[in-house]
């Protein structure tokens, strides 16, 4: 069953048609990428699939209706997002923001942690080592793990962004412009970040404008302009299509 | 009876314009709310009562110098706030004024103690008759002063420069900045003129009853539901509610006791709340 | 895990140091055992074991604030009326019913909840300073209506409050004085501070506190941020409300004074003053401006002042408080060192 | 030679991470400079920091010098008064107010050093416009509000006018447009620093272009000399067109 399969997608903003009936699939162990000009409708798609904008046609999630699902429900169910800005809790420590991924879902109730505080603890511990793992997991050291976000390398912010997204079990991973401000090892590091993580069976949806880093990783290319689907299949038929050359390159055909 | 409540509603409702449109176009340009506006509708009405019972001053005068007071008062008030407001640090923007209000009240009733003042104006004295309705002087100088009020800030807002600025500003500060908008200046400007407004309120409203220094509360929930009841930033539509608001309060207090008005208007805001977050009047 | 998603190093520096959990109860222990000697240790007046008793109660009315405050980032304005509904719910079930205290804490609750759980319904949808503006209002109208209600003792109140009696080891155990109360209030203080702590370790505070720094982040790691709102306010409201239930018996009379705005700045500012997200904090406040009223009173007008002065400075000069200023000071005193 | 518009060493910090590295650049009287770049390159923090203005919080060094007056401590409004206007990226217009108002809400300054457009000036410039004066911006389509928000910026008496990224979400013939107008504007003596993602379009109307990668300079040259760089090919093509 295809992991996640958007039909018909229609988004619009008072008079601006941000998205125009655009329809795309991504498997589970496959990266689909997305492409487009500035203002195309790249993250108003990730905003429909994941219900945080009113949109219209069908969004089917391992193949159920995700129709009025809330975001939040959907994430918990293994829609998972970035953000095309850093995005983290600025107030937390890197190791606390990794652990927030997995209280979410594994932390104690109040009333648990009323009348059982030693199984919030060990919730907590467990909670605590999950996020060491997963930042250890994408690569963020642990002299790290008591510094704040913003105090981390430009790189890293990019990287523990995508690892709060992927959080405790994502199955479908949308992001955003990773590669956006870094370059040369960093986006070397990014780029086998996202390879892992399609071995490891993940279906991942890649909004990006380093062509290099598209190129290179993604099985399909989906190329969006002012909102509609321009083209749509593997690179390298992409990469001839002259409607293609046209909308992003600006070049005229 | 009914013709009673209703111009006793309609003055009333006034009031609540005056009381509400300073605040409506300071939460539409600042996102300030501003607590202390209660405070400052009392601060207005004691200063008048204060330039009239020490110094022997004809109401006409004590009115235009309470306005100067709470306008100075509210220029430090703004001063003050202008780090907070630049940075829309919305949470901290609420506890302070909050705290600007308790200051203002603790501060007046050392001033102004803490008995029942009446502010001696003529036109309280003149009373007036439409059919069976009896109303003063008073009355027709609080419906003539905020319907000049409304109108001249709709006009202000909608046909001049500052104007202009302002709705820029309310709209995005950061950009106002690139049309060579200050925008600290617009805000300072608009604190005061809702300052400004609250004082007048409390300086023609005040005649109507006796005035304590611990009044300022009821004034701002008043405030607060024209204009969330409004919708925020609707200035026509803040009139409307205002009205609307008075004559409630006034057919309200012919049949039930008129000290539970409010909570009845509370209880419709409540209601309102949950079946149209976004203000009665607002467009969706 | 099974491929190596890293291509970095991951080694690092050890974690940060931790008092080993035994040690930090044991240290707990004594906190509380010399918090309940200090009334005696400062002389055991009469005026000390009522300073002590309503710093205790006054805390608590703070916490209440604090969790709403703190952790959820957003200005409960309403809580005086769960600190009244507390009071006057025990206080009129005792006076006129009869009931005991412990059933009138648990009608206490119930009351505090339903009224949290209306206000918080009703703010659900709406922008975040409707909610302060909303609960502002529920706490001034509260005023007026208890003013002008017969039933609610109006502005006289209700008096005549009994003692209060708890069942103990057999008998019964009644604090006929400040002195004696003072176990209770110090027991009540330490059930909340435990209740507050648990509830930063618990899921509800990590939610509360990923909404208020980023609350599309919080949605898209699985948080509903709405629900989470509700829950936390809910929470908050009878915390105020056991407050209220010691007040009722610690005066002996509930009066509308409860909703004025007086007790609402003290909430306020005994959270805000120490800096917000301490889990000492609201009690240092409150111990901080209860001194101030009961040992160096200015007079009623004088001591508004200073109230609506200290959160307003506060706010101004160092928004993160008493321990922003410490954290200040000690940046500066390393910096010179280096 | 002293340049109309000189940057020299600026540095743009957010909280520990530096986004713009110590860039220097130079815009001259009449001249059109390009700066081009990925996303996240630091184009927008660039001329933000050039203009003062940013919505976040940055820490800005280094010097901004326009005609030999160092504006490197002034606020963005007291700049624009001064003849350094920005259009920024995306959203340059008030939505809430008709075309004519946006245009009528700024005020020449006093000590305008530019030319002072009036509206029926920036109606010349931009017929298009002339149509739709009493619409609210909010039912503008893109190329219209890019406009607008240009024309904002000329009533302001610019003398050095900073374009973000003008061609956003644009038709292609919509660029060619607004980036044709925008060339004319040069021709009639105006200096213009633009951003541009689209490196082609830039090209087309630039004296001048500097290529930006991860908060520096990476390449720099007239048009000509970077239409040839293999740097800007890669930087943008990369496996895709060739």
């Amino acid at each position: 069953m295809t992991a996640l399969r958007a039909e018909g997608l229609s988004v619009r903003y008072g008079s601006l048609q941000a998205l125009d009936d655009v329809s795309f699939a991504v498997d589970g162990g496959e990266i689909l990428g997305v492409i487009g000009p500035n203002g195309a409708g790249k993250s108003s798609s990730f905003a429909a699939v994941t219900n945080v904008v009113r949109r219209s046609g069908r969004v089917l999630l391992h193949g159920e209706d995700t129709d009025g699902v809330p975001t939040q429900v959907l994430a918990r169910r293994g829609l998972r997002r970035t953000f095309q800005q850093n995005s983290f809790f600025g107030g937390l420590t890197v190791l606390e923001n990794a652990m927030t991924a997995f209280q979410v879902e594994r932390g104690t109730g109040l009333g648990g942690a009323i009348v059982a505080p030693w199984r919030e603890a060990r919730a907590r511990r467990e909670c605590r080592a999950a996020a060491r793992a997963l930042l250890a997991d994408f690569g963020i050291a642990e002299r790290h793990h008591d510094t704040r976000p913003d105090d981390l390398p430009y790189g890293l912010q990019r990287v523990l962004s995508v690892a709060l997204a992927h959080g405790p079990g994502a199955r479908v991973l949308l992001v955003d412009e990773p590669a956006a401000g870094v370059g040369g090892d960093d986006m070397r590091a990014l780029a086998d970040l996202l390879r892992a993580l399609r071995e490891r069976g993940l279906a991942i949806v890649l909004i990006e404008h380093h062509m290099d880093l598209v190129m290179e990783i993604v099985d399909r290319l989906l190329v969006i302009d002012r909102g509609e689907t321009i083209a749509y299949g593997p690179p390298a038929e992409v990469q001839r299509d002259p409607r293609v050359l046209e909308a992003y390159l600006g070049r005229t055909a | 009876m009914i013709l009673a409540a209703l111009v006793n509603g309609l003055a009333l409702g006034a009031g609540y314009a005056l009381l509400a449109v300073g605040w409506t176009v300071l939460l539409g340009a600042a996102r300030l709310v501003n607590f202390a506006h209660g405070q400052l509708y009392m601060i207005g009405a004691f200063v008048t009562w204060f330039v009239i019972s020490r110094f022997g001053l004809p109401y006409g005068i004590a009115v235009p110098v309470a306005l100067v007071v709470v306008a100075l008062l509210g220029v430090v008030l703004q001063l003050l706030m202008t780090r907070m407001t630049l940075d829309q640090n919305i949470v901290n923007l609420m506890l302070v004024t909050l705290a600007f209000g308790y200051l203002l009240q603790g501060g007046a009733a050392l001033l102004f103690g803490g008995d029942p003042q009446t502010i001696d104006s003529p036109l309280q004295q003149q009373d007036l008759a439409l059919g069976a309705a009896r109303f003063t002087g008073q009355d027709v100088l609080i419906v003539v002063l905020a319907l000049a009020f409304y109108a001249l800030t709709f006009v202000v807002l909608g046909r001049t420069d500052l104007g202009r600025m302002v709705r820029g500003v309310a709209e995005d500060p950061k950009l106002a900045q690139l049309y060579g908008i200050n925008a600290a200046r617009v805000y300072l400007a608009v604190f005061v003129f809702a300052a400004v407004c609250a004082a007048l309120a409390g300086a023609v409203v005040g005649p109507r009853s006796p005035i304590l220094t611990s009044m300022g509360f009821e004034e701002v929930i008043i405030t607060f539901l024209v204009v969330v009841l409004a919708g925020v930033g609707n200035l026509v539509g803040g009139l409307v509610v205002a009205i609307g608001l008075g004559l409630f309060t006034a057919f309200f207090g012919t049949f039930f006791p008129p000290a539970y008005s409010t909570a009845a208007a509370f209880v419709v805001l409540l209601a309102v709340l949950v079946v149209r977050p976004q203000g009665l009047a607002a467009r969706r | 895990m099974t491929a190596d998603l890293a291509t970095r190093e991951t080694t690092g520096a050890p974690a940060a140091r931790r008092v080993p959990t035994p040690l930090r109860a044991l240290l707990w222990v004594v906190l509380v055992a010399l918090a309940y000697l200090l009334p005696t240790l400062l002389g055991g007046s009469d005026r000390i074991y009522t300073t002590v008793v309503l710093v205790a109660i006054f805390a608590i009315m703070s916490y209440g604030v604090d969790v709403v405050l703190s952790y959820l980032g957003e200005v409960s304005l309403g809580h005086t009326l769960f600190w009244a509904a507390g009071a006057y719910t025990t206080a009129i079930l005792a006076v006129r019913s009869g009931w005991s205290p412990i059933p009138a804490l648990l009608a206490s609750v119930v009351v505090t909840v339903v009224l949290a759980l209306l206000l918080g319904l009703a703010t659900l949808r709406t922008r975040e300073f409707v909610f302060s503006l909303v609960t502002y209002a529920a706490a001034i109208i509260g005023l007026t209506v208890v003013q002008n209600t017969t039933a609610l003792g109006g502005s006289d109140g209700v008096v005549g409050v009994p003692l209060l009696e708890l069942p103990a080891f057999g008998g019964t155990y009644v604090a006929r004085t400040n002195a004696e109360l003072w176990p209770i209030a110090l027991v009540c203080l330490v059930l909340v501070v435990l209740l507050v702590s648990r509830f930063r370790r618990s899921r509800l505070g990590t939610t509360a506190l990923m909404a208020q720094m980023n609350g599309e982040l919080s949605t898209a790691m699985g948080v509903d941020v709405r629900r989470t709102r509700v829950l936390v306010f809910v929470l908050s409201a009878p915390i105020t409300a056991l407050a209220g239930w010691l007040y009722a018996y610690q005066r002996s009379y509930v009066s509308p004074d409860l909703l004025s705005p007086t007790f609402l700045l003290f909430m306020l500012t005994a959270v805000i003053l120490p800096g917000r997200r301490l889990l000492l904090g609201p009690l240092v406040g409150a111990a901080l401006l209860t001194s101030q009223q009961q040992l160096a009173s200015l007079g009623g007008d004088a001591d508004k002042i200073v109230l609506g002065g200290v959160l307003a400075v506060v706010l101004l000069a160092s928004p993160t408080g008493l321990v922003g200023i410490w954290h200040a000071l000690v940046r500066r005193v390393r910096g010179s060192r280096r | 030679m002293s340049a109309l518009l000189d940057v020299a060493d600026l540095r743009v910090r957010y909280g520990h991470s530096l986004a713009v590295h110590g860039v220097s650049l130079r815009v001259g009287g009449g001249e059109l400079v390009a700066v081009a770049g990925a996303n996240g390159a630091g184009k927008s923090t660039l001329v933000d920091a050039v203009a003062g203005w940013s919505r976040g919080r940055p820490t800005v060094t280094g010097s901004v010098v326009l005609a030999g007056r160092d504006v490197g401590r002034l606020a963005a409004h007291r700049r624009a008064k001064l003849g350094l206007v920005l259009v920024p990226e995306g959203k340059g217009v008030f939505d809430g107010m008709t075309v004519r108002e946006n245009l009528q809400v700024v005020r020449p300054p006093r000590e305008a050093a530019g030319r002072p457009y009036s509206v029926d000036d920036v109606l010349d410039v931009f017929p298009r416009l002339r149509e739709r004066i009493a619409a609210h911006c909010s039912t503008l389509s893109g190329g219209e509000r890019q406009m607008v928000a240009i024309g904002r910026a000329l009533r302001a008496a610019p003398r050095l006018l900073i374009l973000d990224e003008p061609s956003v979400g644009l038709a292609p013939r919509l660029v060619v447009e607004v980036l044709t107008h925008i060339r004319d504007l040069v021709d009639d003596g105006l200096s213009v620093l633009l951003v541009e993602q689209n490196v082609r379009a830039a090209l087309e109307v630039a004296d001048r272009l500097h290529l930006l990668d991860q908060g520096r300079i990476v390449a720099s040259g007239t048009a000509a000399q970077m239409r040839e760089d293999t740097r800007v090919a890669q930087a943008y093509l990369g496996g895709l067109g060739s």
